[in-house]
């Protein structure tokens, strides 16, 4: 008993004792919250890796404010005249965190690796328009030279794309597309991510990650860049939750910056006089919508999709989700896309919805199956469909079932819709890059969300505009894809989604960046 | 092993059932073995006359109730036959043994455990009518007249046990095996949780039973003294096997095994006059287990008479078989010895008896 | 003896298998592909055909199935399909001995004020006592630990500032005491009402009364003769919750940002990760036996009728 | 010969454990206050569709109330009133426990039965599946089974599924939880009739019915199964809040009933996210669904004090 | 007490019970397990108490010893050890009377030992408890070996699942008197055994009793073994002792109804009654609604109407002898 009562008492001591250090100083240290990210290996990562990625790896530029590059690891990108040849000079000043030179070889080597179907990355999709890419990638070439990517000196790069592409401009600033070290890699093979063996050529260099713990950066003293004034990254690993543990660790003064936060607590947050100016939103090029099943013959009328269009009160969404922060959307392709435009949107109240389902043989919703909405499970969306279901059930006398899926089973569901029946599912898409072909193309023509909309002259503009080289012929066509879009409304839009970041007073100088709303923590200073 | 036919009057029991031929119940080389090399019941043959009571007897764990179910074939044997009204139940399929030892009842020590806390009196004592296709009403008349045999009252079909003393609830006990329209009843130490006031109108009642209904009665028991006033013939168990064999006066004036005699010393009697008389133990310690049985004689190791006659070597190599006369038979080298030199020596109880 | 344990062990094989195939067939019937990753686009899928081709995925189940299991009989559970730079056995080192940890003080914790606690109800003739020990003990399962987990963070992390409200710091740090304390919540209940039970039941036992009889002093006759007989079904209990507590504690880790083995099996589910949702249920089978072998070891310290079945 | 005092009563009676539960009532305010408590959340979600508020009817503008004399447990993230849905959820967490609990002891007492009453080889195999399922963290099993039931069961209806699939629409994604909880909640009941019919199967009553000609489904039918029922009982304590308390961390993952169907799983999971802004969001269901399982232990231990004999008696006063 | 000359009897006197009653508050009403009852033990004297299961006899003991269990307690009378009262006694003096002065034994050894312990330990523990022993292991082989445990030094190690009954029953005399005590209880300390065990126990509390000197206050519902072992004897029923006397004589010439329908009741080894067995009808009274008169009225053979209003003293019948039943009255209550 006596031995059990010291052993209680000395835990318990080493336990507060330990609690002193709980409010960590912040001398120079960035302390931020992350999801774990999947891949640390740049030209795998797809997805929120990416982020983290950024500290570490740099493109060969980025999309300034006016919409045209700014050089970061290129010193000039020049389009040959043919429109296809892409002469690329590489900045010497910028180094691998060993202080070696970074050579047109080791992007050469990069880029092809990530078009190497054995390295099956998902990255490959943004490099389909250079020269031979897409079958090198498919497997049905096997000599990787002859890829139109070429080190035409120690610090040339030369890329010839298939034809022309003005959209690649766009895409060459893509954080996805950043070189990898290529001894390293061809030494150690997957292993090279370790922070023991892994170069960087962005600000940052790795100093530790433990799986699903934690990540440390420190400035790579060999960055050709500016140098940052922030000399240390500590990264704490959430899962689930991640908004929630944003916050809560930020309100505890645990770290100093929250990417997003959960809808519950914006109101809050708006309301409190101190929070409400560390807040700071970043509307995105993104949109969120509902689809329909346009192979299913419940909605072969167009009149009942523009019904149901019209019978969703958007305000009364971005109100409940949250809070009003993000823009009600009218249609799918937001404005800052170009080609996109609300005028677009269809138009009517909601007495001409009941009209329009009328019309269509189902007064006040009489006869109409009922139908079910799909959904994932991720936050914010089953609240939009219950919202749905209600307008749907009160302004038109339509009813439905709410499906709600976990994230990869709803996946896999929308992958079976491929040749599986469904009604309606709510979808979202985000700009990979600020260009229509992104939406127009990848969205609708290549069918991603399972939409089935076919529509051939829709087809032909989209198909038009992407190899239009003149910006201003190109939007022509665009903007008369997007009337069609609207027009034929497969899918009715809901809202555009604003990022919701958190800032400490004491950091300054921490900007959104691109569509993607990259942070760039280098350029940010601690008071 | 011989016929016993003609046999001394019996005591109880009605004098037409000895007019039947052949035994009631035939045990043969009977054997029930454990898994865990517990030879519980190792060689074994009995007969059981219509009419009589047979008791067994013997310390606990000699395998006297495990002889009480294999006979009954709750406890399967391992091996041997047991044949009931001259029907070898242990070659009948299940379905065809149910039927057949329907006439084969038993009365159990636990009147807490053997009977079930949910039913109601009435269904525990027409509960075999019930599985032999009896109707409600017949049952219920029947159960009520069962009730009053054993000395309740009608009324109490719809109590349930747990309102009922030890002793009536043996009652209750004794109607359920009633209710098969017995002809051999096992009761299994049926006795040894009451308490003496009780136990004798148990004794009576059952011995009224007898006389009424021609029951034939194997009474398992450890009391040797309510043995005495009930049996007509008492088999001596000892680790397994039978070893005294003998008509009740017999075996308690002059017992052919050294170890019914140490049994009968053990017993104490009422001192009634004079001061405390002085027994002699005549067996140390406790039997062996009956998963390491000695060679031999099985109760060489204890054998009191062994160590008078010089551990004569016969004992410890060769087992003795049941022999002796149709009156009393013993399992032992030296039964004609023992008798022989008379039951005094070594009993005091007889020396008591006149007291 | 030896060989007792040594059959129980080997007893542990069928268990493996079957829980082995169970998981197999379940976690591959379950909607999903490892590769799905949260980006914006779906997998495309000559990508997806490729990792399948990669990893046998393309194979006939019962194929994989067979290799599977030829592979983990090897003792090879194959690579981590969430991070593909781990193997299954890197992923349980790495996370397993976070969740031992946190699980260990959790259920150190439990036994610690549990028995006393316990005792203390049961002996307690102040009925007020043992009432009160008896509802604080059932709140304690009443509640989903999620949600006391949540509370406690939000009080003393964000509210008082005591503790952080995020990540894993070692068990000897502030970082540890509400995962620690939410999770022995309900072995802790248990043990109480257990033990208590356990007391009561050999307080009226007749070695009891023989030992109030030599004359022994009260403090004796209860811890050794009452809280030594006690022990043997409070182990039972203790053992059921630790393999519990020690691998399935995610919802904990998963709010209170523990990189553990729980937290670890719920995101390899999501992820459709197989090897790792395998592995992590053969590691939980595993434990479960171990610990169901530990529970009899100790059955054997505690118990010498044990010790004589066994020695047989 | 004398016969006996016909009616003597040995103290108690038939009703003895009626009335030793009415004792406890009278005696354990614990109890009562439980049994009471039980009683208003029954009603409740007898009763929810008569309550004023619409379980389903979103107010946006009104969003996350606190209590006020129109909704007394204030409005949710949709303005629903939260007094409605947790009468709503109190339905789904009963019906949950409830089927649940049928279906685990159906499960459990068949396969208990069985398995002890043949015995042999049987048995092995039995518990060694038994002993294999109990292996499977059981939180991690249900979360398993659960993806796979959902996403089995959410498609398009074909096959043999169909039917499945068509009641699991119908149920508002309910069944999928059922069927998960049921399939995995069998196996403490199992264990616990096995025991018990182990120990039953010698009894002397067992041993007289045998005797008397009875067929295995007769003893099984009169002696078995009805002696049991202590022990179910001791199983549906533990099956009930067990269930409860899986369904709710099902939902709370977000693999549990679908909305609007509120359950006080998907309430608390709501309410965990809310609880920085608006705690009573938390703190109703979490009440509601704390409360329910703390009366249902405490009438879990009254039925084991009443029906254990071995406690009762070590049970104070 | 009746009978003899009182002056003497106080000398020798080592326990003495005087109006001694033992109250159980049940749902049915306050049990009189024990209900006034007198009794003495002379030291070195051998008594015995006789009664069937209910009678109040183990409750009687346990109130020697004042461990009745909870919720009853002993409600008044006297208890005097060597002319110490124990009632009077604090906890801590009563610890040191408990195993030390009195020891008792239980009627069931395989329950009455703590499973988990070894025998020695339980044997040694008791020693310890009353005096400060460093060998007291040594002294527990001692007292094995005095109750005839072969190899004792070995066996001491043992748990007591490794004995046998008889032997555990040994076990529990050599707890009972580690410590010499001068009054031995033994409830009903062969009922569990096998008759051929139980004379060798009978035996040996025999040499027990001779060659100490200890008292013995045997304890039984075994009419034939207390007649055989002890010299007094007082038959209890429902929580009253309804006659005493020298063993002998009080079975030769039972005074009381009860008494004699008992004997009567009781096969005999030595003969075979050729009347049957006698019965006594009925069942014991209900403690919880004793009746007023006599609790043996119900089923007493020789009732009269006095029996049924009038609660019988005890009356003496003789030199040491008593019975409480109004038609032993010669005249004189005894006390």
């Amino acid at each position: 008993m006596r031995l059990s009562h010291a052993l209680m008492a000395s835990a318990i001591a080493l336990w507060v004792g330990s609690t002193q250090s709980a409010v960590a100083d912040f001398q120079g240290v960035f302390r931020m919250i992350v999801g774990e990210p999947r891949y640390m290996d740049p030209n795998l990562a797809s997805d929120f890796s990416i982020y983290v990625n950024a500290q570490l790896f740099q493109p060969l530029a980025r999309i300034g404010g006016d919409g045209q590059l700014e050089m970061l690891q290129a010193k000039s990108i020049d389009l040959g005249a043919d429109g296809r040849t892409w002469t690329i000079t590489l900045n010497p000043d910028y180094k691998w965190s060993n202080g070696e030179p970074i050579t047109a070889a080791d992007w050469e080597y990069s880029w092809k690796r990530i078009l190497n179907p054995k390295v099956a990355s998902e990255v490959a999709v943004f490099l389909s328009d250079i020269e031979n890419a897409e079958a090198y990638n498919k497997g049905t070439i096997t000599d990787a030279s002859q890829v139109g990517i070429k080190a035409t000196g120690d610090y040339t790069l030369q890329v010839v794309t298939g034809k022309v592409a003005p959209q690649f401009r766009a895409k060459l600033a893509l954080p996805y597309l950043t070189p990898v070290p290529k001894a390293v890699v061809e030494q150690f093979g997957d292993g090279w991510v370790a922070p023991e063996h892994m170069l960087t050529n962005g600000p940052y260099k790795l100093v530790s990650r433990v799986n699903d713990q934690s990540i440390v950066m420190e400035a790579n003293p060999h960055y050709g860049g500016k140098k940052p004034a922030i000399s240390r990254i500590e990264m704490t690993i959430a899962s689930g939750d991640l908004c929630t543990a944003q916050l809560r660790a930020y309100e505890a003064d645990e770290i100093d910056f929250v990417t997003c936060l959960p809808s519950q607590d914006i109101a809050r947050i708006q309301k409190d006089p101190e929070l409400s100016k560390q807040l700071d939103p970043f509307p995105l090029a993104a949109s969120e919508w509902v689809q329909y099943d346009m192979t299913n013959p419940l909605w072969a009328d167009k009149r009942i999709r523009h019904a149901l269009g019209l019978a969703i009160d958007r305000n009364a969404i971005v109100t409940a989700v949250s809070n009003g922060t993000a823009r009600p959307a009218v249609t799918v392709v937001p404005e800052s896309i170009p080609g996109g435009s609300s005028g677009d949107a269809i138009q009517g109240s909601i007495e001409d919805a009941r009209k329009l389902l009328a019309d269509a043989g189902y007064p006040d919703g009489k006869g109409f199956p009922q139908f079910t909405i799909a959904t994932t499970a991720n936050r914010g969306r089953p609240l939009i469909a219950q919202l749905l279901q209600q307008m749907w059930s009160e302004n038109l006398g339509i009813q439905s079932t709410i499906n709600v899926l976990e994230e990869n089973a709803f996946r896999a569901w929308v992958q079976s819709r491929k040749t599986e029946k469904y009604d309606t599912a709510i979808q979202g898409w985000w700009s990979d890059y600020a260009d229509p072909a992104n939406w127009y193309g990848d969205l609708v023509l290549s069918d991603y969300r399972q939409n089935h909309f076919s529509n051939a002259e829709f087809a032909a503009l989209v198909e038009k505009g992407n190899t239009e080289p003149d910006p201003a012929k190109r939007l022509e066509f665009f903007r008369a894809a997007n009337k069609i879009l609207e027009e034929e409304q497969p899918m009715s839009a809901i809202q555009n989604p604003t990022d919701l970041w958190m800032v400490k007073p004491h950091v300054l100088g921490l900007k959104h960046e691109g569509v993607l709303n990259m942070y760039h923590i280098e350029e940010a200073s601690l008071q | 092993m011989t016929m016993v036919l003609k046999r001394a009057p019996l005591a109880q029991g009605s004098q037409a059932t000895m007019a039947q031929i052949g035994p009631l119940l035939q045990v043969l080389d009977l054997h029930v073995h454990f898994d865990n090399g517990v030879r519980a019941v190792d060689g074994v043959d009995l007969d059981v006359v219509a009419g009589e009571t047979l008791a067994v007897v013997g310390e606990s764990g000699c395998g006297k109730t495990t002889l009480g179910r294999a006979i009954t074939l709750l406890q399967r044997p391992t091996k041997g036959r047991v044949v009931f009204a001259g029907t070898d139940l242990t070659r009948l399929s299940q379905r065809r043994l149910r039927v057949a030892r329907r006439h084969l009842q038993m009365i159990f020590q636990d009147p807490y455990a053997s009977l079930d806390p949910r039913q109601r009196v009435g269904e525990i004592v027409g509960e075999p009518m019930r599985i032999a296709g009896v109707n409600a009403a017949a049952r219920r008349r029947r159960v009520a007249e069962l009730l009053e045999m054993v000395g309740l009252s009608g009324e109490m079909a719809a109590r349930l046990p747990r309102e009922f003393s030890g002793g009536q609830r043996q009652r209750i006990g004794i109607a359920r095996a009633l209710a098969a329209d017995p002809r051999l009843v096992i009761c299994d130490e049926p006795l040894s949780s009451l308490d003496v006031s009780i136990q004798a109108q148990i004794v009576n009642l059952l011995l009224n039973l007898q006389a009424e209904l021609l029951l034939t009665y194997v009474f398992i028991s450890h009391d040797l003294a309510v043995v005495r006033q009930i049996a007509t013939r008492v088999a001596v168990m000892y680790l397994g096997r039978i070893v005294e064999l003998a008509e009740t006066d017999t075996l308690f004036r002059s017992p052919g095994h050294p170890y019914t005699v140490a049994l009968l010393s053990a017993v104490p009697t009422l001192a009634e006059a004079g001061a405390a008389v002085e027994q002699p133990v005549l067996l140390a310690g406790d039997p062996p287990s009956p998963a390491n049985v000695p060679s031999g004689c099985r109760f060489h190791t204890r054998c009191w008479l062994r160590r008078k006659l010089g551990d004569p070597a016969i004992c410890t190599t060769e087992e003795p078989v049941l022999a002796g006369g149709p009156q009393q038979r013993a399992a032992c080298h030296f039964s004609a010895e023992l008798r022989a030199s008379g039951t005094n020596d070594h009993c005091a109880n007889s020396s008591v008896t006149s007291g | 003896m030896l060989s007792y344990f040594c059959k129980r062990l080997l007893a542990g094989i069928p268990t493996l298998l079957i829980s082995f195939t169970l998981v197999f067939f379940i976690a591959h019937a379950t909607p999903g592909s490892p590769w799905d990753s949260s980006s914006n686009r779906p997998l495309e899928p000559a990508v997806k055909a490729r990792l399948d081709a990669k990893y046998h995925l393309d194979d006939p189940l019962y194929v994989q199935y067979v290799d599977y299991l030829a592979g983990a009989l090897r003792g090879d559970f194959g690579p981590s399909f969430r991070d593909r730079t781990k193997s299954v056995a890197d992923i349980v080192a790495q996370f397993l001995p976070v969740s031992l940890k946190l699980g260990g003080a959790a259920m150190l914790l439990a036994v610690l004020l549990g028995l006393p606690f316990g005792a203390l109800a049961a002996l307690s003739r102040h009925p007020a006592v043992d009432g009160a020990i008896r509802v604080i003990s059932t709140l304690g399962i009443s509640m989903p630990t999620y949600v006391v987990t949540s509370i406690l963070i939000v009080a003393f992390g964000v509210g008082l500032g005591w503790v952080p409200t995020f990540g894993w710091k070692g068990l000897f740090s502030a970082s540890s005491l509400v995962p620690v304390f939410s999770l022995a919540l309900a072995p802790l209940a248990a043990v109480i009402r257990c033990f208590r039970t356990s007391m009561l039941e050999v307080m009226n036992l007749d070695f009891i009364r023989t030992a109030r009889a030599k004359g022994l002093r009260p403090m004796t006759i209860i811890v050794h003769h009452m809280g030594r007989n006690a022990l043997i079904p409070a182990v039972t209990v203790v053992g059921a919750y630790t393999s519990y507590i020690l691998v399935g504690s995610f919802f904990v880790e998963s709010i209170a940002g523990i990189p553990g083995f729980g937290r670890y099996f719920v995101l390899a589910v999501a992820a459709r990760d197989y090897p790792v949702i395998i592995g992590t249920t053969l590691i939980y089978a595993l434990f479960v036996i171990v610990i169901n072998l530990i529970v009899d070891l100790s059955y054997y310290l505690l118990d010498p009728r044990v010790r004589t079945e066994h020695a047989r | 010969m004398s016969t006996l005092d016909a009616d003597y009563r040995n103290g108690g009676g038939a009703t003895r454990h009626a009335w030793h539960l009415g004792r406890q009532i009278v005696h354990n305010p614990g109890l009562t206050a439980s049994l009471a408590f039980l009683v208003l959340i029954v009603g409740l979600a007898i009763l929810a569709p008569l309550l004023p508020y619409d379980a389903y009817r979103q107010d946006v503008l009104h969003r996350n109330e606190l209590p006020t004399l129109q909704h007394w447990l204030g409005t949710d993230e949709l303005g629903r009133d939260v007094l409605a849905r947790i009468a709503v959820g109190a339905r789904v967490s009963l019906v949950v426990a409830v089927a649940t609990t049928l279906i685990a002891i159906a499960i459990g007492v068949m396969v208990g039965t069985i398995s002890a009453y043949l015995g042999g080889v049987t048995d092995s195999i039995v518990m060694r599946f038994v002993d294999s399922m109990y292996a499977f963290p059981e939180t991690l099993f249900a979360i398993l089974m659960a993806a796979l039931v959902k996403g089995q069961l959410s498609g398009e209806a074909n096959g043999f599924l169909a039917p499945l699939v068509e009641a699991y629409r119908l149920s508002g994604g309910m069944l999928g939880v059922l069927l998960t909880l049921g399939l995995t909640g069998w196996l403490t009941t199992s264990r616990l009739v096995r025991s018990q019919v182990l120990s039953l199967k010698h009894a002397e009553y067992v041993l007289a019915c045998r005797l008397s000609g009875a067929s295995d489904w007769f003893i099984i039918r009169t002696h078995l199964l009805p002696n049991t029922i202590p022990v179910i009982l001791v199983a549906v304590t533990l099956v009930v809040p067990n269930a409860i308390l899986l369904e709710a961390g099902l939902s709370f993952i977000g693999i549990g009933v679908d909305p609007p169907t509120p359950s006080w799983g998907t309430m608390i999971a709501t309410g965990a996210q809310s609880i920085q802004s608006y705690p009573h969001l938390l703190i109703c269901p979490a009440l509601a669904i704390g409360l329910t399982l703390l009366s249902l232990n405490v009438i879990g231990d009254a039925l084991r004090d009443i029906f254990d004999p071995a406690l009762a008696g070590a049970q104070k006063a | 007490m009746a009978g003899e000359p009182t002056m003497t009897k106080i000398q020798s006197q080592l326990l003495d019970i005087a109006d001694l009653h033992v109250e159980i508050p049940t749902a049915r009403g306050m049990v009189k397990a024990v209900d006034s009852v007198t009794l003495s033990v002379r030291a070195g004297e051998a008594v015995g108490i006789v009664g069937e299961s209910g009678s109040g006899k183990s409750m009687l003991a346990l109130s020697i010893m004042q461990l009745v269990p909870r919720p009853g307690r002993i409600a008044s009378g006297r208890i005097s050890l060597a002319g110490r009262d124990l009632l009077q006694l604090s906890e801590r003096e009563m610890r040191q009377v408990r195993g030390n002065e009195v020891g008792m034994i239980f009627q069931d050894p395989s329950t009455s030992l703590n499973p988990v312990l070894r025998v020695g330990r339980q044997v040694a523990e008791t020693i310890e408890a009353h005096h400060p022993a460093a060998d007291s292991w040594q002294q527990s082989v001692d007292m094995l070996r005095s109750v005839s445990i072969p190899d004792p030094q070995r066996r001491v190690r043992d748990y007591p699942h490794q004995y046998s009954g008889g032997m555990r029953q040994r076990v529990m005399i050599a707890i009972g008197m580690a410590n010499r005590p001068k009054l031995l209880i033994a409830d009903e300390p062969t009922t569990a055994l096998d008759v051929t065990v139980q004379a060798q126990i009978m035996d040996l509390l025999r040499s027990m009793n001779a060659e100490t000197g200890t008292a013995i206050l045997l304890i039984s519902h075994n009419i034939a073994l207390v007649s055989r072992f002890c010299s007094r004897v007082l038959v209890m029923y429902a929580g009253r002792i309804v006659e005493e006397g020298p063993t002998a004589e009080l079975f030769h010439q039972p005074k009381h109804p009860y008494t004699r329908a008992l004997l009567s009741a009781l096969p005999r080894i030595d003969r075979k009654l050729p009347q049957g067995l006698t019965t006594i009808g009925g069942r014991p009274p209900d403690l919880a609604r004793l009746p007023a008169g006599c609790a043996f009225f119900d089923r007493c053979q020789d009732r009269i109407e006095t029996c049924r209003t009038e609660r019988p003293p005890a009356f003496s019948v003789g030199p040491g002898r008593s019975a409480r039943c109004w038609l032993a009255d010669e005249g004189k209550p005894s006390c």
